[in-house]
């Protein structure tokens, strides 16, 4: 894959980086505008914000990161400054890496590794030591509540994800995620190959699954046990405020692009279009592509998250033992059973 | 009684279906800087005082359980009706203020006048920055009067003995 | 049945003027929900003792809302009274008046004339509908479902702006006067209101299915605080809290006949269980019930004068009346004690939502946090109303 | 599915609903009508009933008090009707006696409320209260309500059974000098907030009850607010708008007093007798 411009290779790192870095602030923004603000408003027979920029309000989310950034940020008395000060970073981290591995075009992904999706889930399970240390260094009982109930869960249902992943890789035959489009476009479905074969119809099971386990690890309804409104008022995040609560609603949105965009991948064929081939085209129209998809989900997943009430702790425990992973393993031996028949 | 059971998604699918209805459908907000509901002819929004009317009794004054009316009259002498009758005396208003800080909107001077001097109107945009701006004087409870509606025609049925 | 406060004197002290920092002695904790909390309609306190998610003790600390009601009416006359009243449970603010002024009626034997007695029952039980339309919602909220409380308030706008077209005010008609109302409907008022009672059956038709057929709604509330029918009337739980766990009673049926009740036919409903789904599906139906009553009662309003004859200043001859009434909270009543003069001379006011709160020690034993919100949301108490 | 569990449950329970509905729409009916005949018989004007000498108990109130008499025997002391409600007076000694018997024999299952009652008239404010004059003016000698009662503070408690669907008002006398009342907590586990707010309100220590702290008061707060010596604070802060200080008239030295004048004469000398004369031709003259 030769890009068209021969430029040295640390600048082609360093650029990539910067657009990471950039998507994923204007991603949270994207995916928080449209589905928090708009769509959960018409959802509730209101309007939702109108006047903040004109048109629609579409100025709110960056008038709120101003006005955060201009916030105090302040810190309790009896906290433990530094785990306190270092908690919201580490969320947010976790979901940057997870970015570096998500394909948008031919060569338009940071860096293609052959684990990428083993690597993406093991580095999104770095947000429960994020919220951990939120929990226990803002001295304050609900916080310290939530992020109990917090590392429980994101515990609990990293496992089902996993499990939902495996089918995809098995059917792809390889853990990277180029490859896994590929093996999306150029697949076929009983032969019949007019729109390749996104791995949605043949792992249905395993889509599902992944959609329930993203709910949880995004801690949204019905698992939002640790952002609780009604009980822990904040959960782990009741301290907080000024700049460093806007590093936790960046991290909450650009998790939720993340995974939205790891299903996309996954299950509905990532930024490949069936039949468009030349990187020329797939560069230019891959993030369109991809961009749609990714607001698909993100609309399945919020839809969810403003209908159902909230699962309680050991409900929501039950559930994922009990129920997703089994499901998960029936899954995998299904797929291994079909993939060796055919 | 109860609706018929028409075939029952289980509900968590039911669920979903009412919001993605209830978002095709429109938005009941009235944006309000912008657009305004306006209120019932009867909505309690304000006292309106026609001086004229005002005797000084004070009833008002006395009967208001929250305290929020503060009266100040005096007497002038004024030349009798028909010739050679005695002089009346009339009391003027002085100072006729309602604190609408304090101010619970019972409506129980209005009632009690004996003299029909004061009104409801349902004009509600006078909140104040400073709180003691609240305190509306005989020329503001003036302005009031030209908000106050005719009251409306009464429900069929009603008897329309009583005002 | 004994209740057992196994807290020695020296906590309770403590306990009760205890500052918020982490008091980690020997496992339990101690957390203070409220008086700023979300889940409590106002400004109830919960000092709560936990272990782990689990709670061993609740104790209750109320009367941040306390205005000394009782004393106040020492101190009114009659028509000042009845503005002092309708502030006790402000959701349902025109149904607090009504054994008030029935009571004062009595004591005077003086009747409405029927019209008026049509109206008030029409205005009693829409503001039953309003009170428990935002419960509907409500309940949503307190288990997690950020969409219903949305529904509940958009459908009972309908409900209040009727209310205020009739009285003037939505919260606080102040509408009610001893020997009838002060003035009768506008014109155009009776099929605005046949269209608001439409309103109301879609929504609670919606409202089901969003909440009450949810699986997850179901998880969290079947089986979650259930009052044994003993136990709630111990202690003196009532209204749909009480029909809840199968006791068949209702004061618009069972009681002494007030207003035009006795006139209506509309079923009591009553649940087995006894749990928060069950005070939550009784409500809903019962908020189904009074919209039919109120659609009975506009075909059958009779025409005829607002307001009996009163004299202007009222003196309330000397006697002791007790009258209870079915408020949409439980059961209201008022023991007015009269000397002949302007006032009374001794109002007791029972309110509901004060029972209803005051088996909490005893219901929130072993429970665990989550619960705690459930089981307070599906009591639906007014703190107005707790606190008087 | 939920609801149509729901619908067989209810529609067991409407079966049972209906029956007791038709058994029941005759019981009170009857009761009813035998007050209303009770009250044709010898119509009586409601001041008589206040002398003590009340209406004849509906056969409800019969049997209850019989049902109570068979129970407690003398301590009943005086029992009154109110308005279609037994008021039963029992001695202090059988006060909790008195909650059993109701509890069992009257099957009265459901505690409404206890409360305290201070029967002395409240001091004449007059002047403190800012010239207060709109407050009802009560009579200013000592009269109990029906059932009488022997001293100044009394407790009363209002029962009721969810299945009789009938109730009945206790009371009982406590001494002002130590005043206290056996507490109701080991029937009735409800009582014990109404037994904290009694003694909050009216210092009625509870005998028996486990932890009579405060209720709706804060810890520190001293005195019983309802007890009717006790003075309304909020109007002795504030003057009272409706005082009126009338001017002379131009030329002349004294108000005229005009009758039926538009302004009020109610002014600061005046006593108590003057406010009720005031308000008494105010109400005429409007």
């Amino acid at each position: 894959m030769q890009s068209a411009v021969d430029i040295g290779w640390g600048t082609i790192l360093a650029i990539k980086t910067v657009v990471v870095l950039a998507i994923i602030p204007l991603g949270a923004i994207i995916l928080g505008y449209t589905f928090l603000l708009k769509m959960m408003a018409h959802m509730q027979s209101r309007l939702g914000p109108m006047d903040p920029g004109g048109f629609h309000g579409w100025f709110q989310l960056f008038g709120d990161g101003i006005k955060f950034m201009q916030k105090e940020d302040v810190m309790p008395a009896q906290s433990d400054r530094r785990i306190f000060a270092v908690a919201p970073a580490v969320v947010v981290i976790s979901t940057f890496l997870v970015f570096l591995v998500i394909p948008a075009g031919p060569d338009l992904v940071v860096s293609n590794l052959d684990v990428g999706v083993f690597y993406a889930l093991a580095v999104s399970s770095l947000a429960v030591v994020g919220v951990l240390m939120a929990g226990w260094a803002s001295a304050n009982k609900f916080a310290l509540l939530g992020a109990l109930r917090a590392g429980a869960q994101l515990i609990a249902y990293e496992l089902p994800l996993l499990l939902a992943v495996v089918g995809v890789v098995v059917m792809a035959g390889t853990m990277s995620l180029q490859g896994i489009v590929e093996a999306q476009q150029n697949g076929s479905i009983f032969g019949w190959d007019g729109i390749g074969n996104p791995f949605i119809f043949g792992q249905i099971i395993g889509f599902m699954l992944f959609l329930v386990a993203a709910q949880a690890e995004l801690t949204q309804t019905p698992f939002d046990m640790p952002v609780a409104e009604s009980e822990l008022v904040a959960g782990y995040m009741v301290e907080y405020t000024g700049f460093r609560f806007l590093f936790f609603f960046i991290g909450e949105f650009g998790t939720a692009f993340a995974f939205a965009g790891l299903a996309a991948t996954l299950f509905l064929g990532g930024w490949a279009i069936p039949h468009v081939t030349d990187p020329g085209w797939s560069n230019v129209l891959g993030p369109i592509v991809l961009l749609t998809k990714v607001m698909l989900v993100a609309f399945l997943m919020f839809w969810v998250r403003f209908t159902y009430p909230r699962l309680r702790e050991d409900q929501l425990q039950a559930v994922a033992w009990k129920f997703l992973i089994p499901i998960g393993l029936a899954n995998i031996l299904i797929t291994g059973a079909l993939k060796v028949a055919f | 009684m109860p609706k018929l059971p028409k075939p029952k998604a289980p509900g968590l699918i039911g669920g979903l279906g009412v919001t993605f209805k209830t978002m095709l459908k429109g938005a009941v907000t009235v944006q309000y800087p912008h657009e305004r509901e306006d209120p019932p002819t009867r909505a309690r929004g304000v006292i309106a005082l026609k001086e004229e009317n005002c005797t000084v009794c004070m009833l008002c004054a006395r009967q208001c359980p929250d305290w929020c009316i503060y009266i100040e009259g005096h007497k002038e002498k004024r030349p009798p009706r028909r010739e050679g009758g005695r002089e009346r005396t009339v009391s003027l208003l002085d100072r006729f203020d309602i604190d609408y800080a304090l101010c619970m909107y019972c409506g129980i001077c209005v009632e009690v006048c004996p003299f029909d001097a004061l009104f409801w109107s349902p004009e509600y945009e006078y909140s104040e920055a400073n709180i003691a701006d609240l305190l509306h004087d005989k020329e503001k409870l003036g302005e009031w009067m030209e908000t106050v509606p005719e009251p409306e025609p009464l429900e069929v049925g009603a008897e329309s003995g009583k005002k | 049945m004994s209740v057992d406060f196994a807290v020695d004197r020296q906590a309770w002290r403590h306990l009760a003027d205890a500052q918020v920092n982490v008091e980690l002695d020997t496992g339990d904790m101690i957390l203070n929900l409220g008086p700023q909390h979300p889940a409590t309609h106002g400004t109830l306190r919960l000092v709560v003792r936990l272990d782990g998610e689990r709670v061993i003790s609740a104790d209750p600390v109320i009367g941040y809302m306390h205005r000394g009601y009782e004393k106040l009416t020492e101190f009114r006359t009659y028509p000042q009274i009845t503005t002092l009243i309708n502030r006790i449970d402000w959701l349902s603010s025109f149904a607090n008046e009504v054994p008030f002024l029935h009571g004062a009626e009595m004591l005077m034997d003086i009747e409405a004339p029927p019209r008026a007695q049509y109206i008030r029952t029409i205005l009693t039980e829409l503001s039953r509908i309003a009170t428990f339309m935002l419960f509907l919602g409500e309940m949503g909220l307190q288990v997690g479902a950020l969409t219903p409380p949305f529904y509940g308030f958009r459908d009972r706008e309908h409900v209040l702006n009727l209310i205020e077209a009739a009285t003037g005010g939505r919260f606080h008609p102040n509408f009610n006067r001893i020997g009838g109302l002060k003035d009768d409907l506008p014109w155009g008022w009776i099929n605005e209101c046949r269209n608001g009672m439409k309103v109301v059956l879609d929504a609670c038709n919606t409202l089901e299915e969003l909440v009450a057929e949810n699986e997850i709604f179901e998880a969290r509330t079947r089986s979650i605080g259930i009052i044994p029918p003993e136990v709630g009337a111990g202690y003196g739980v009532s209204g749909s809290n009480l029909r809840a766990s199968g006791v068949d009673w209702d004061l618009r049926r069972d009681g002494k006949p007030y207003l035009v009740y006795p006139e209506l036919d509309f079923k009591v409903w009553t649940h087995p269980d006894g749990d928060s789904y069950a005070r939550y599906w009784v409500r809903l139906q019962e908020t189904r019930e009074a919209a039919r009553m109120v659609i009975q009662m506009l075909d059958r309003i009779p025409s005829g004068p607002i307001m009996a004859k009163v004299p202007r200043i009222i003196k309330v001859p000397e006697g002791e009346v007790f009258v209870e009434t079915e408020n949409p909270l439980g059961q209201m009543a008022y023991y007015v004690i009269s000397k002949g003069a302007t006032g009374p001379f001794r109002v007791k006011i029972r309110s509901a939502s004060f029972s209803n709160v005051s088996i909490l020690p005893w219901l929130l034993r072993g429970v665990y946090v989550p619960d705690v919100i459930t089981i307070l949301g599906s009591l639906y108490f007014i703190l107005g109303d707790i606190d008087r | 599915m939920a609801d149509d569990l729901e619908k067989e449950q209810s529609g067991a329970a409407e079966e049972v609903s209906v029956e007791q509905q038709l058994a029941r729409t005759d019981e009170p009916a009857a009761a009813e009508q035998a007050r209303a005949d009770a009250d044709e018989a010898d119509a009586p004007p409601t001041e008589e009933q206040a002398e003590g000498e009340s209406r004849p108990l509906d056969e409800t109130e019969q049997e209850l008090l019989t049902r109570l008499e068979r129970e407690l025997g003398d301590a009943i002391v005086e029992s009154a009707d109110a308005f279609g409600m037994l008021v039963v007076r029992v001695k202090p000694d059988a006060w909790r006696r008195a909650a059993e018997a109701s509890k069992h024999e009257l099957e009265c299952d459901y505690l409404s409320f206890i409360s305290g009652v201070d029967w002395q008239p409240a001091p004449r404010e007059g002047d403190e209260a800012g010239g207060d004059t709109s407050a009802p003016v009560q009579p200013t000698e000592m009269t109990f309500g029906v059932a009488g009662s022997t001293g100044r503070l009394q407790v009363f408690a209002h029962l009721e059974s969810t299945k009789r669907h009938w109730g009945v008002t206790l009371k009982t006398d406590v001494d002002a000098s130590a005043p206290h009342a056996e507490s109701w907590v080991t029937t009735y586990p409800g009582a014990d907030w109404h037994e904290r707010e009694c003694w909050e309100m009216y210092g009625i220590a509870f005998d028996g009850h486990p932890s009579l702290r405060h209720l709706y008061l804060p810890s520190e707060f001293e005195g019983h607010p309802l007890r009717k010596d006790y003075p309304l604070l909020a109007r002795v802060v504030k003057p009272w708008p409706g005082l009126v200080d009338v001017e002379p008239m131009p030329g002349e030295d004294t108000p005229t007093a005009e009758n039926g004048g538009s302004s009020a004469d109610a002014d600061k000398g005046d006593g108590a007798d003057a406010a009720q004369s005031a308000d008494a031709d105010q109400g005429e003259s409007s």
